[in-house]
C-alpha cells in the first residue's frame, strides 16, 4: 500500500518536473527544477532499496552537478539572455514526434518483455547492507571498471579546467 | 502491487521527456539538463531491475552511469563555457560551423 | 655483520648522494665529506667483515651471501644438448683473498679520499663533487669485482671499474690530451674485456654454473691439461688476456701511462692501488683453473716478467714523474703477474698488497710534488725539493727503499717472496725478475735524485724562497698513514727463513685451493707446482737466506748506481744517454709499441674502412643504379596504364560520389539537433525492426 | 502504533522545536561571547541580562516588512531561504543525542533514525544547502549578493571536497557509516577518535568553520566588503531564515563532530567502571556539553581572527587541507591494512 | 588578448563588471565612493569619487576672523581636531611674526601626540574591522576614549576641541591633568602588546596585509604620499623632526620607516609611532617649563599683507596651510589647506589595480584617510 502511493507520488512528481525543466521560460528555473527531479528521484531508489544510490544521486547530481550547472547559468546570465534566433531548417516537431514513438516502442517492449526473477544469485557478498553489497561489488567484480571511472573523472576534470582556461 | 513494469514505464516516459526536451529547446544548457534527464531515466531502469532481480549489479551500473553523467557535466559545460566566450550566444542553432 | 652487502653500498650511497644532489647544491667541503665518510664507513664494516672471517671455525674460510636472485633459473641449451642451468645469484663471498683486497680497496681508497679533498680543493665546486662522484662509484664498483661471488658480478664489477676509470681519466675533459687518454684507456681495456666475457662464455659452456667455487671444483676434478691445449687452457688464456686489458701487460700496456693525464689521486687509487690489480686478482681468483694450465701458466710467467723488464726499462729515461711511477706500476704488475705465473699465488698477493701501500705512498708524494709546484710534471725542471718539503720527501723515501726491496721494508719482503719462488720454479724468469729489481732501485732513485736533490731547476728555481711549500694536513696525512703502511705491511709475510711464519702465505692459501677444508697450509690443490711444494720448507733455508742477500745486494747496487749518476756527476746521464743514442731513443719512445699499434691496428682499421667505402661506391652503387634504370623503364610503362585504365576508374568513382553528395548533403545542415533527430529515426527504426521479428 | 508513528513524530517534533530554540539562542550567546571578549556588556535590555532578546528579535523579524525588490525573481528568491533552511534542519533526522533509553517503561532511542548511510545522508544533505545562497544570490538581482553567493558556494563546493574526504578517513576507523555505530565503534575503541584521527579532527575543524560560512572564512557575508553578503537584499523572516540557517548549521557542524571525534553521547572513559559515577549526568547532556564546546570556540575564533582573503581561502582549501585530507586518508588505510593484517594473522 | 592578464583569484572567465563601492557603504571610513571595475573579483580599474563631505570650509574662512577660523578647522580632520589648530595657528603666527612661548610649545606637542594616538587608535581600529578582526576595533577605541577623558578635561569637549589660541592656548591645564595623562601612558604601553598580539604575528593578518598595496618610495613621493603611508614606503620623512614645529626640535624621538612599502609595513610604521608618540609626551610632561601660555598677541588680529605656508605632520601626513593677507580685512583672503588625507588618496586607484575587492577595503583603511578632511 505504502508502496503503490510512494510510486505514483513520485512517479508524478518525477515526470512533472521533468516537464517543467524542458518547458520553464527561466533557464534558473529550469536547473531548479531539475534539483528537484533528481531528489525525487533519489527518493524513488530509496524506495527501491537502493539507499546508496539514492545518497550519491543527492550527493553527485543534486549536490554536484546541478550546482555546476547553476553556475553555468548564472555566468551566462549575467550579460544577455539566449537570443531567440531559430534556424528555420530545424525540425523540432518532427523530433517531438518521434520522441512520441521512442516512448511507444518503449512501453511496448516493457510491456512485452517479463523478466522472471532470476534465482536469487548466490551470495555474492559476505556482507549486508546496500552500501556494503555495492561497496564490495565495485571493489571486486568491477574494480577495473571502477578503476576506469575514476581515470574517466580525472580526466574530464583536467579536460574541464584546460577548457575553462581564459587563453586556450 | 508495482512490478517493474511500471518502473519501466515511468523511466520511458523520462526518457522521452528528455529526448523531446533534446529535439525542441534551443538554450544548449537545457540541453545538457535534458541529456541529464535521459540518463537518470536509464538509472531508474537499472536500479529498478536490481531490485526486481535482488542483485545489486544494478546500482553498481548506476553508480557509474552517474560518475559518467559527473563527466560529460564537467567537460560539457567547459566546453559550453568556451564556445559562449567566443561567441557570447548559448543557442544551439548558433552552432552550426558544422556544416558545408 | 651479515651485512656484506653494506660495504659496497656505502660508496654508491655516496655517488648517488653527490652525483644526484652534489654537483648542483654541496660545497666542496660537504661533498669531500659524504665521500669520505661512505668511504671510512665501508673500510669500517670491511674490518669486522675480516674479523669475523678470521673468527670463522676452523675449516671454513669463507662467507658467502646471496642477495637477490639476480638472473632467474634459465636452462640453457645448444645443438647438443643441454649446457647447464643459468641461474645468477647477486652474491657476495668473502674468503681470505677477496678480504685482503677488500681491505686494501677501502682502507687506501678512504686514505686516498681523504687526500683528495686537500688536492682537489682548487677545483670548481660542482666539479668537485663530480669526482667524489666518480670515485665513489668506482670504489662501489671495485667491490663490486672483489666481493662477487661468480663471474657476472664480477664482471659487472670489471666493466663498472673500467667505467670510472674513463671517467676519471678524463675528468678534465676540456683538455684534449686528457679526454684522449680517456678513449684510450676505454679501447683497450675493452680489448680485454671481450677476452675476458669470451672466457666466461667458454666457462658456462663448460661447467654449466659461473660461480667461482663450483667452477672451481669442477676445473680441480679435470686432467691437468700438461701436454695438450684443452680447453681449461682456453678459459685461462681468454681469462689473462682480460687481464693484460686491465692490468696493462703487454700488449695492452699502452693505456696505463697515457691515464697519467687523469688526476694523481686517482692514478694513485685507481693507476696504481686497485683497479690495475683487478687482473692479478682474477688470475688469482681462478688459480685454481690457471694451475690445471701449466702452458698458459708459463705464458703468464712470460709475459709477466717480459713487462716487468720492458716497463722498468722505459722508466728509466722517462723525464715526467707520474709518468715513470705509471710504467713502475706497469713493472710492478709484471711482477705480480710472473709470481702468478711461476704458481706463487699468495706472493703475487701479497706483492699486490704492499705495492698498493706504496705505489699509493709514491702517487700521493708526487701529487703532493705537483701540487706544491702549481701543475709541473716535468722532473728536469724539479730538484732540491727535500728541504721544501720535507714530510713529502721523508714519505717518498719511505716509499722508493720499500718498492726498491730494502729491508726490512714491505717491499723487500714480498718481492723477495716472488724471486725466491722463480728461482723454485724458472731461473729466466728469476734472472729477468732479478734484472728488473735492479732497474727498479735505479729509476726509482733517479726520481728521487731529480725531484727532491741537488739545486732547484725549473720550477723550482725560478719560484721565489716562499714557494713551493709544504702541502696541507690533510695531503700530508694521508702520505704518512701510507707510509706506515709501506714499512709494516711488509711484516705479515715474513718468510720461513728469517724466522717468520709467512703468515699471509697461509691465510691466502684456501683461495687458492679448490675444495675444503684444506688443513695443510703447504698442501695447495692437487696438482699445484713444484715450487708450491717447496714453499715452506726448513730444508731451503739456506738458499732462501742467500736469494735474500742476493736481492738486497741488487737493490743497493741500483741505488748506489742512481746516486752517482744522478748526484755526484749530474752530467753523467746525458753522456751515458749520448753514448747509447740508439738504446736510449728506443727506451724514450717505448719501444716503439704505441707507433706499431697505430700503424697496424689503427692505421689497418682505417684502411680497412677506406677500402670498403671502394667497394660500395664501386660495387654496390654500380648495382643499385643498374636496378634503378631498369626500375624507370617499369615506371613508365606503369605509368601509362595507371593514367588510362586507373585514373579513368577512379575519376568514375568520383563522379559519382560527387553528385551523390549533391543530394545528400542537404542533411548535413549543421544543426546538432538535426543530428540527434537522424539517430533518434535510426533508434525508432531498430527498436520497431526488434518489436516486429521478436 | 505508538512505536511506530506517534514516538518518531514526537521525536521529530522535540528536535525541531528544540534546534529552533537552541538557534535562537545561540545568536544571544554570540552576542554576548563576543561582547565579554570586547569588554562589553551584550544585550542587556530586554529580560535580566537579556535572556530575552531572541524572542524580542524573532517577534522584530516576524513583523517587519518583507520586502523584496522590484526586479527580482520572486519565487527563486521566496524559495532560497527555505532551501538554506531545510537541509540544516532535517540533518537533524540522523545525528545521535543519545542511545535507547526507556522511558516510561518503553525503550526509545534518543535519535530520530539510525541509517547506515547516516554519514553520507548528512554529507549529502548538506550539499543541498548551497542552493540557498546561490539562489538567494541569483534571485536578489544585484551585484553584491551575485558576487557573494558566487564566492559562497565555490567555497562551500571546496571545502566540502576537503571535508568528505577526511570523514572518509574516520569512516575507515570505524568501518561503518552509521553515526551511532561511529560513536559505538568509539565506545569499543576505548578511544575518542579525536585522538585516533587527530588531523582528520583539524581539518573538520577548520572545514567546518568554512562551511558554515564563519570567521574567519566568513567570505559570503564579509560585510566591509560586499556589505551584507548573498542576503544583502532581505529582509524580515525571510532574511531570519538564512540567519537561522546559518545558525542551525553551525549546530550540525559541532553535532557531528562530537559524534564523530568527541564520542558523541557517552561520558568520558565510558569502559572505565572507575568513572561510572559520571553516568549521574545522562548521556544526551554529555552530547549537548561536547557540542556547546565546539560552539564556544566557534564563536571565540570569530571574536579573535580577522578574516581570509577570498583566494587565500581558496588556496588553503585546495592546497593545504585537501592534500593533507589525502595524506590523512592514505595513511590511515595503510595503517588500518597492515593492523587488519595483523590482527588476521593473530587470529 | 586585449583585456590585461588576471593576477590571482580569478575563478571564471567573466565579463567586466562594474560596482559602486560607496558612498554607503560599511567599510568607506564616510562618505567616499570607489567605482570599480572588476573582472571576476579582480580591480581592474578604480575611480575615486570624492565631493560627498564638502562643506566650503576653506571659502567659509574668508568670510571668518582670523580666530574663528580656528572653530572651523576642528571640523576637517575630526579625529584629529587639536592638531588642525595647532597647524593654522601656526601658520598665523608665522604671517603675524608672533614669538609663542616655550611652555605653550610644549603643551603643544603633548597635545598633538595625544591626539595623534587617538587618530591612530581609530585607524587601527577600523583597518582591523575592515579586515574582520573586529575585537581589535573596540579595544583601540577603549583607549581612545581615556584620550577623549583628557581632552574634555582639558577643553571640555571630546571630538572638536577649538583647543588652540593664536600664539598660545586658551587655558592652562587643569591641575592633575599632567598625572592623568602619565597614567595613560602606562595604560597604553600594556595595550599596545595586546594590539600586537591580536595582529602583528597573525599569519591570517599577515597573509591580508603582506604584498598588498605594495608603491616604492618614489612612487609614493611622486604621487603625493606623506605620513606614515610615505615612511611605510622607506622614505624617512617627517616633519616633526626635517622641519620642526611646537616643541619637537627639544624632542628626542625616532622616526619608524617601513621596507616593502606594503600594507603591513605601513601597519608596523603606525604602531611603532604609538611608541614614539608615548615617549614624546612622556618627555613633554617630564620637561614642560613654566611660564605664560599665550604670547605677545596684538588684541585686533590683522596680520600684514602677504601670504605664507605652514606645514606640520598630522597623524595622517603633512597638514599644510596656505593664508594670504591682504592686510586690511579682519579675515583671510585665502586659506588653502593641503590636507593629507586627500593627497593620499590619490594613491588609492593606482595601490587597488590588480587586488581583490577584498583588498580595497584593507587599503583604504590602509591610507588612513578622513573624507572630513579630503572634502573640507
Amino acid at each position: 500500500m505504502g508502496e503503490v502511493v510512494g510510486f505514483y507520488v513520485l512517479a508524478t512528481l518525477i515526470l512533472v518536473f521533468a516537464g517543467l525543466v524542458i518547458t520553464a521560460r527561466n533557464t534558473t528555473h529550469s536547473v531548479l527544477f531539475l534539483m528537484m527531479d533528481f531528489l525525487s528521484v533519489a527518493a524513488l531508489y530509496v524506495l527501491l532499496g537502493a539507499e546508496f544510490v539514492a545518497v550519491i544521486q543527492i550527493l553527485v547530481y543534486a549536490g554536484g552537478i546541478v550546482v555546476l550547472y547553476l553556475f553555468v547559468v548564472m555566468l551566462v546570465n549575467l550579460k544577455r539572455p539566449p537570443e531567440s534566433y531559430r534556424d528555420p531548417r530545424r525540425q523540432g516537431k518532427l523530433g517531438v514526434v518521434l520522441a512520441a514513438a521512442v516512448l511507444v516502442e518503449m512501453v511496448a517492449v516493457a510491456g512485452y518483455s517479463r523478466v522472471a526473477p532470476a534465482p536469487v544469485a548466490a551470495a555474492v557478498s559476505p556482507v549486508v547492507g546496500n552500501t556494503e553489497e555495492v561497496g564490495w561489488l565495485l571493489y571486486t567484480q568491477y574494480l577495473i571498471p571502477f578503476e576506469l571511472a575514476s581515470m574517466l573523472l580525472l580526466v574530464a576534470m583536467v579536460g574541464a579546467i584546460l577548457l575553462s582556461k581564459r587563453e586556450l | 502491487m508495482i512490478t517493474e513494469t511500471h518502473y519501466l514505464v515511468l523511466s520511458a516516459a523520462l526518457f522521452a521527456i528528455g529526448v523531446v526536451g533534446v529535439m525542441v529547446r534551443r538554450n544548449i544548457v537545457v540541453v545538457f539538463m535534458s541529456i541529464e534527464l535521459m540518463l537518470n531515466a536509464v538509472n531508474i531502469n537499472l536500479v529498478a531491475y536490481s531490485h526486481h532481480l535482488q542483485h545489486t549489479v544494478g546500482q553498481v551500473f548506476a553508480v557509474f552511469v552517474i560518475a559518467v553523467a559527473a563527466a560529460e557535466a564537467a567537460v560539457g559545460l567547459a566546453i559550453l563555457l568556451a564556445f559562449y566566450r567566443n561567441r557570447e550566444t548559448v543557442n544551439i542553432d548558433d552552432m552550426n560551423l558544422m556544416k558545408w | 655483520m651479515d651485512s656484506l652487502w653494506l660495504i659496497p653500498l656505502l660508496p654508491a650511497l655516496g655517488a648517488a648522494v653527490n652525483g644526484l644532489v652534489g654537483i648542483r647544491l654541496f660545497a666542496k667541503r660537504t661533498a669531500g665529506a659524504v665521500a669520505v665518510a661512505a668511504m671510512a664507513a665501508a673500510f669500517g664494516l670491511s674490518v669486522l667483515a675480516f674479523v669475523r672471517l678470521l673468527q670463522l671455525p676452523a675449516g671454513v674460510h669463507e662467507i658467502n651471501q646471496v642477495l637477490v636472485d639476480w638472473l632467474p633459473a634459465m636452462p640453457l641449451a645448444t645443438h647438443d644438448g643441454p649446457s647447464g642451468i643459468l641461474a645468477v645469484p647477486w652474491g657476495f663471498r668473502l674468503d681470505p683473498l677477496s678480504a685482503v683486497m677488500l681491505l686494501v680497496v677501502t682502507g687506501i681508497g678512504t686514505i686516498i679520499h681523504v687526500y683528495s679533498t686537500a688536492y682537489m680543493a682548487h677545483e670548481p665546486r660542482g666539479g668537485v663533487a663530480r669526482f667524489f662522484c666518480y670515485l665513489n662509484l668506482f670504489c662501489f664498483f671495485m667491490l663490486t669485482l672483489v666481493l662477487g661471488n661468480n663471474f657476472l658480478v664480477m664482471f659487472v664489477g670489471w666493466e663498472g671499474v673500467g667505467l670510472c676509470s674513463y671517467l676519471l681519466i678524463g675528468y678534465w675533459y676540456g683538455k684534449t690530451p686528457a679526454s684522449d687518454a680517456g678513449r684510450k684507456a676505454f679501447v683497450t681495456n675493452r680489448i680485454g674485456d671481450w677476452a675476458f666475457l669470451l672466457g666466461v662464455f667458454l666457462i658456462f659452456f663448460t661447467f654449466g654454473t659461473l660461480d667461482f667455487r663450483a667452477v672451481q671444483e669442477a676445473a680441480a676434478a679435470m686432467p691437468v691439461e700438461a701436454a695438450g691445449w684443452g680447453v681449461l687452457s682456453t678459459i685461462a688464456l681468454l681469462l689473462f688476456v682480460g687481464a693484460t686489458g686491465k692490468s696493462a701487460q703487454i700488449p695492452l700496456f699502452v693505456w696505463l701511462p697515457d691515464a697519467m693525464e687523469g688526476p694523481t689521486p686517482v692514478s694513485a687509487l685507481i693507476h696504481a692501488a686497485t683497479m690495475v690489480t683487478a687482473g692479478v686478482y682474477m688470475v688469482g681468483r681462478n688459480a685454481v683453473l690457471f694451475s690445471q694450465a701449466p702452458m698458459v701458466m708459463d705464458t703468464v710467467a712470460v709475459v709477466g716478467v717480459l713487462t716487468a723488464l720492458m716497463a722498468a726499462t722505459i722508466a728509466l729515461v722517462q723525464t715526467d714523474i707520474k709518468r715513470v711511477l705509471a710504467y713502475s706500476t706497469v713493472s710492478q704488475l709484471g711482477y705480480m703477474f710472473a709470481a702468478m705465473g711461476v704458481g706463487a699465488f699468495a706472493a703475487g698477493t701479497f706483492h699486490l698488497l704492499t705495492h698498493a701501500f706504496f705505489k699509493a705512498l709514491l702517487f700521493l708524494g708526487s701529487g703532493s710534488v705537483i701540487h706544491a709546484l702549481a701543475g709541473e710534471q716535468d722532473m728536469r725542471r724539479m730538484g732540491g725539493l727535500r728541504r721544501r718539503l720535507p714530510i713529502t720527501y721523508a714519505t717518498m723515501l719511505v716509499g722508493t727503499l720499500a718498492i726498491a726491496g730494502v729491508p726490512p721494508l714491505s717491499g723487500f719482503f714480498s718481492k723477495d717472496e716472488i724471486l725466491f719462488r722463480a728461482f723454485l720454479e724458472n731461473r729466466i724468469v728469476w734472472a729477468l725478475a732479478a734484472l728488473t729489481a735492479l732497474l727498479t732501485a735505479f729509476y726509482m732513485f733517479r726520481l728521487m735524485a731529480m725531484t727532491f736533490f741537488g739545486g732547484g731547476r725549473g720550477a723550482t728555481a725560478d719560484a721565489g724562497s716562499g714557494r713551493p711549500g709544504e702541502s696541507p694536513a690533510a695531503m700530508t696525512g694521508p702520505l704518512i698513514a701510507l707510509a706506515a703502511g709501506a714499512v709494516l705491511a711488509g711484516f705479515i709475510g715474513i718468510p720461513g727463513a728469517l724466522g717468520g711464519g709467512n703468515a699471509i702465505e697461509h691465510f691466502l692459501e684456501p683461495s687458492f685451493s679448490a675444495s675444503l677444508p684444506v688443513v695443510p697450509p703447504a698442501a695447495a690443490g692437487p696438482d699445484a707446482s713444484a715450487g708450491h711444494a717447496a714453499g715452506g720448507a726448513p730444508a731451503s733455508d739456506g738458499l732462501a737466506l742467500g736469494l735474500m742477500l742476493f736481492s738486497v745486494a741488487v737493490a743497493g747496487l741500483g741505488i748506489a748506481g742512481a746516486y752517482r749518476v744522478y748526484v755526484q756527476r749530474p752530467g753523467l746521464a746525458a753522456v751515458l744517454a749520448e753514448r747509447f743514442a740508439a738504446p736510449h731513443r728506443l727506451l724514450t719512445h717505448q719501444y716503439y709499441v704505441d707507433a706499431l699499434y697505430d700503424a697496424t691496428v689503427v692505421n689497418g682499421t682505417r684502411a680497412t674502412g677506406r677500402a670498403l667505402a671502394a667497394v660500395d661506391r664501386r660495387v654496390v652503387d654500380g648495382t643499385v643504379a643498374g636496378a634503378s634504370r631498369l626500375t624507370v623503364l617499369g615506371a613508365w610503362v606503369a605509368s601509362l596504364t595507371d593514367r588510362t585504365l586507373v585514373d579513368g576508374l577512379v575519376n568514375l568513382l568520383g563522379w559519382v560520389s560527387q553528385e551523390g553528395s549533391f543530394g545528400f548533403r542537404r542533411l548535413q545542415t549543421g544543426l546538432v539537433q538535426n543530428y540527434a533527430l537522424l539517430m533518434l529515426v535510426g533508434i525508432v527504426l531498430f527498436v520497431g525492426v526488434y518489436l516486429v521479428v521478436r | 502504533m505508538v512505536d511506530a508513528v506517534v514516538i518518531p513524530l514526537l521525536k521529530i517534533v522535540i528536535v525541531l522545536v528544540a534546534t529552533l530554540t537552541a538557534v535562537s539562542y545561540m545568536v544571544l550567546l554570540e552576542r554576548k561571547v563576543i561582547a565579554w571578549t570586547q569588554a562589553r556588556l551584550g544585550p542587556m535590555r530586554v529580560g535580566p541580562h537579556g535572556i530575552l532578546q531572541p524572542i524580542a528579535d524573532a517577534l522584530k523579524l516576524m513583523i517587519k516588512e518583507d520586502i523584496t525588490p522590484a526586479r527580482a525573481d520572486r519565487w527563486v528568491f521566496t524559495l532560497a531561504p527555505i532551501l538554506a533552511m531545510v537541509p540544516a534542519l532535517i540533518v537533524y533526522a540522523v545525528i545521535p543525542f543519545g542511545p535507547a533509553v526507556e522511558v516510561f517503561g518503553r525503550p526509545v532511542t534518543l535519535y530520530i533514525t539510525d541509517i547506515n548511510v547516516g554519514l553520507l545522508y548528512v554529507v549529502s544533505v548538506t550539499s543541498v544547502g548551497v542552493y540557498g545562497i546561490i539562489l538567494a544570490g541569483y534571485a536578489s538581482n544585484s551585484k553584491y549578493p551575485m558576487l557573494a553567493s558566487l564566492r559562497a558556494s565555490a567555497q562551500l563546493i571546496s571545502y566540502e571536497v576537503a571535508v568528505t574526504l577526511t570523514l572518509v578517513s574516520v569512516v575507515l576507523v570505524a568501518g561503518t557509516l552509521s553515526l551511532v555505530g561511529i560513536v559505538e565503534a568509539q565506545r569499543e575503541a576505548h578511544v575518542w577518535y579525536l585522538f585516533a584521527q587527530p588531523v582528520a579532527f583539524a581539518l573538520i575543524v577548520i572545514g567546518g568553520l568554512a562551511e558554515t560560512n564563519r570567521a574567519p572564512f566568513d567570505m559570503p557575508e564579509a560585510e566591509q566588503e560586499l556589505t551584507g553578503g548573498f542576503h544583502t537584499e532581505y529582509s524580515g523572516m525571510r532574511f531570519a531564515l538564512f540567519f537561522l540557517a546559518e545558525y542551525a548549521n553551525m549546530i550540525v557542524v559541532s553535532s557531528v563532530a562530537t559524534t564523530l571525534f568527541l564520542g558523541g553521547y557517552l561520558r568520558p572513559f565510558p569502559n572505565v567502571a572507575a568513572f561510572g559515577v559520571l553516568d549521574i549526568v545522562p548521556s544526551w547532556m554529555w552530547f549537548l556539553l561536547k557540542s556547546f564546546a565546539f560552539l564556544y570556540f566557534f564563536i571565540w575564533i570569530r571574536a579573535t581572527l580577522p578574516r581570509y582573503r577570498y583566494d587565500q581561502l581558496m588556496r588553503l582549501g585546495w592546497k593545504v587541507l585537501i592534500p593533507i585530507a589525502i595524506a590523512n586518508l592514505v595513511v590511515t588505510a595503510i595503517v588500518r591494512v597492515l593492523l587488519v593484517a595483523r590482527v588476521g594473522a593473530d587470529g | 588578448m586585449e583585456t590585461p592578464a588576471v593576477h590571482h583569484g580569478a575563478m571564471f572567465d567573466t565579463d567586466e563588471l562594474v560596482i559602486n563601492m560607496g558612498p554607503q557603504h560599511p567599510s568607506t571610513h564616510g562618505v567616499l565612493r570607489v567605482v570599480l571595475r572588476l573582472d571576476g573579483e579582480t580591480v581592474v580599474d578604480a575611480d575615486v569619487v570624492i565631493g560627498y563631505l564638502h562643506r566650503g570650509i576653506e571659502k567659509l574662512s574668508e568670510n571668518r576672523s582670523y580666530t574663528q577660523v580656528i572653530l572651523l578647522t576642528d571640523r576637517m580632520d575630526y579625529v584629529a581636531a587639536a592638531t588642525n589648530n595647532v597647524g593654522y595657528c601656526e601658520t598665523v603666527e608665522k604671517l603675524m611674526g608672533i614669538e609663542v612661548p616655550r611652555r605653550a610649545r610644549y603643551m603643544r606637542t603633548l597635545v598633538c601626540e595625544l591626539q595623534r594616538i587617538a587618530s591612530h587608535c581609530l585607524w587601527l581600529g577600523t583597518h582591523a574591522m575592515d579586515a574582520g578582526a573586529m575585537t581589535v576595533f573596540l579595544y583601540a577605541f577603549r583607549e581612545r576614549e581615556l584620550i577623549l577623558d583628557l581632552f574634555e578635561e582639558y577643553c571640555g569637549a571630546r571630538l572638536t576641541y577649538n583647543s588652540m589660541r593664536i600664539g598660545g592656548l586658551p587655558q592652562e591645564i587643569p591641575p592633575g591633568w599632567d598625572r592623568k595623562v602619565r597614567e595613560f601612558c602606562t595604560i597604553m604601553d600594556g595595550k599596545l602588546v595586546e594590539y600586537e598580539e591580536l595582529l602583528t604575528h597573525n599569519r591570517i593578518w599577515r597573509e591580508r596585509t603582506k604584498g598588498i598595496g605594495v608603491i616604492d618610495g618614489a612612487a609614493a613621493m611622486a604621487i603625493g604620499l606623506s605620513g606614515p603611508s610615505l615612511r611605510g614606503s622607506g622614505v624617512p620623512r617627517d616633519l616633526r623632526r626635517d622641519e620642526p614645529y611646537a616643541a619637537y626640535d627639544e624632542m628626542d624621538f625616532d622616526v619608524p620607516i617601513g621596507l616593502a612599502g606594503d600594507t603591513y609595513d605601513r601597519y608596523l610604521v603606525r604602531m611603532e609611532e604609538f611608541r614614539q608618540s608615548l615617549r614624546i609626551i612622556r618627555q613633554a610632561i617630564d620637561g614642560m617649563p613654566e611660564g605664560p601660555i599665550v604670547g605677545r598677541v596684538p588684541r585686533l588680529i590683522k596680520p600684514p599683507a602677504g601670504e605664507t605656508y605652514h606645514a606640520i605632520e598630522s597623524p595622517k601626513g603633512e597638514l599644510g596651510f596656505f593664508i594670504v593677507s591682504d592686510g586690511r580685512s579682519m579675515s583671510p583672503y585665502r586659506v588653502r589647506v593641503r590636507p593629507p588625507s586627500f593627497c593620499n588618496l590619490q594613491a588609492l586607484p593606482q595601490l587597488i589595480k590588480g587586488h581583490l575587492i577584498a583588498d580595497v577595503v584593507v587599503l583604504i583603511g590602509s591610507i588612513d584617510i578622513v573624507l572630513g578632511e579630503v572634502d573640507r
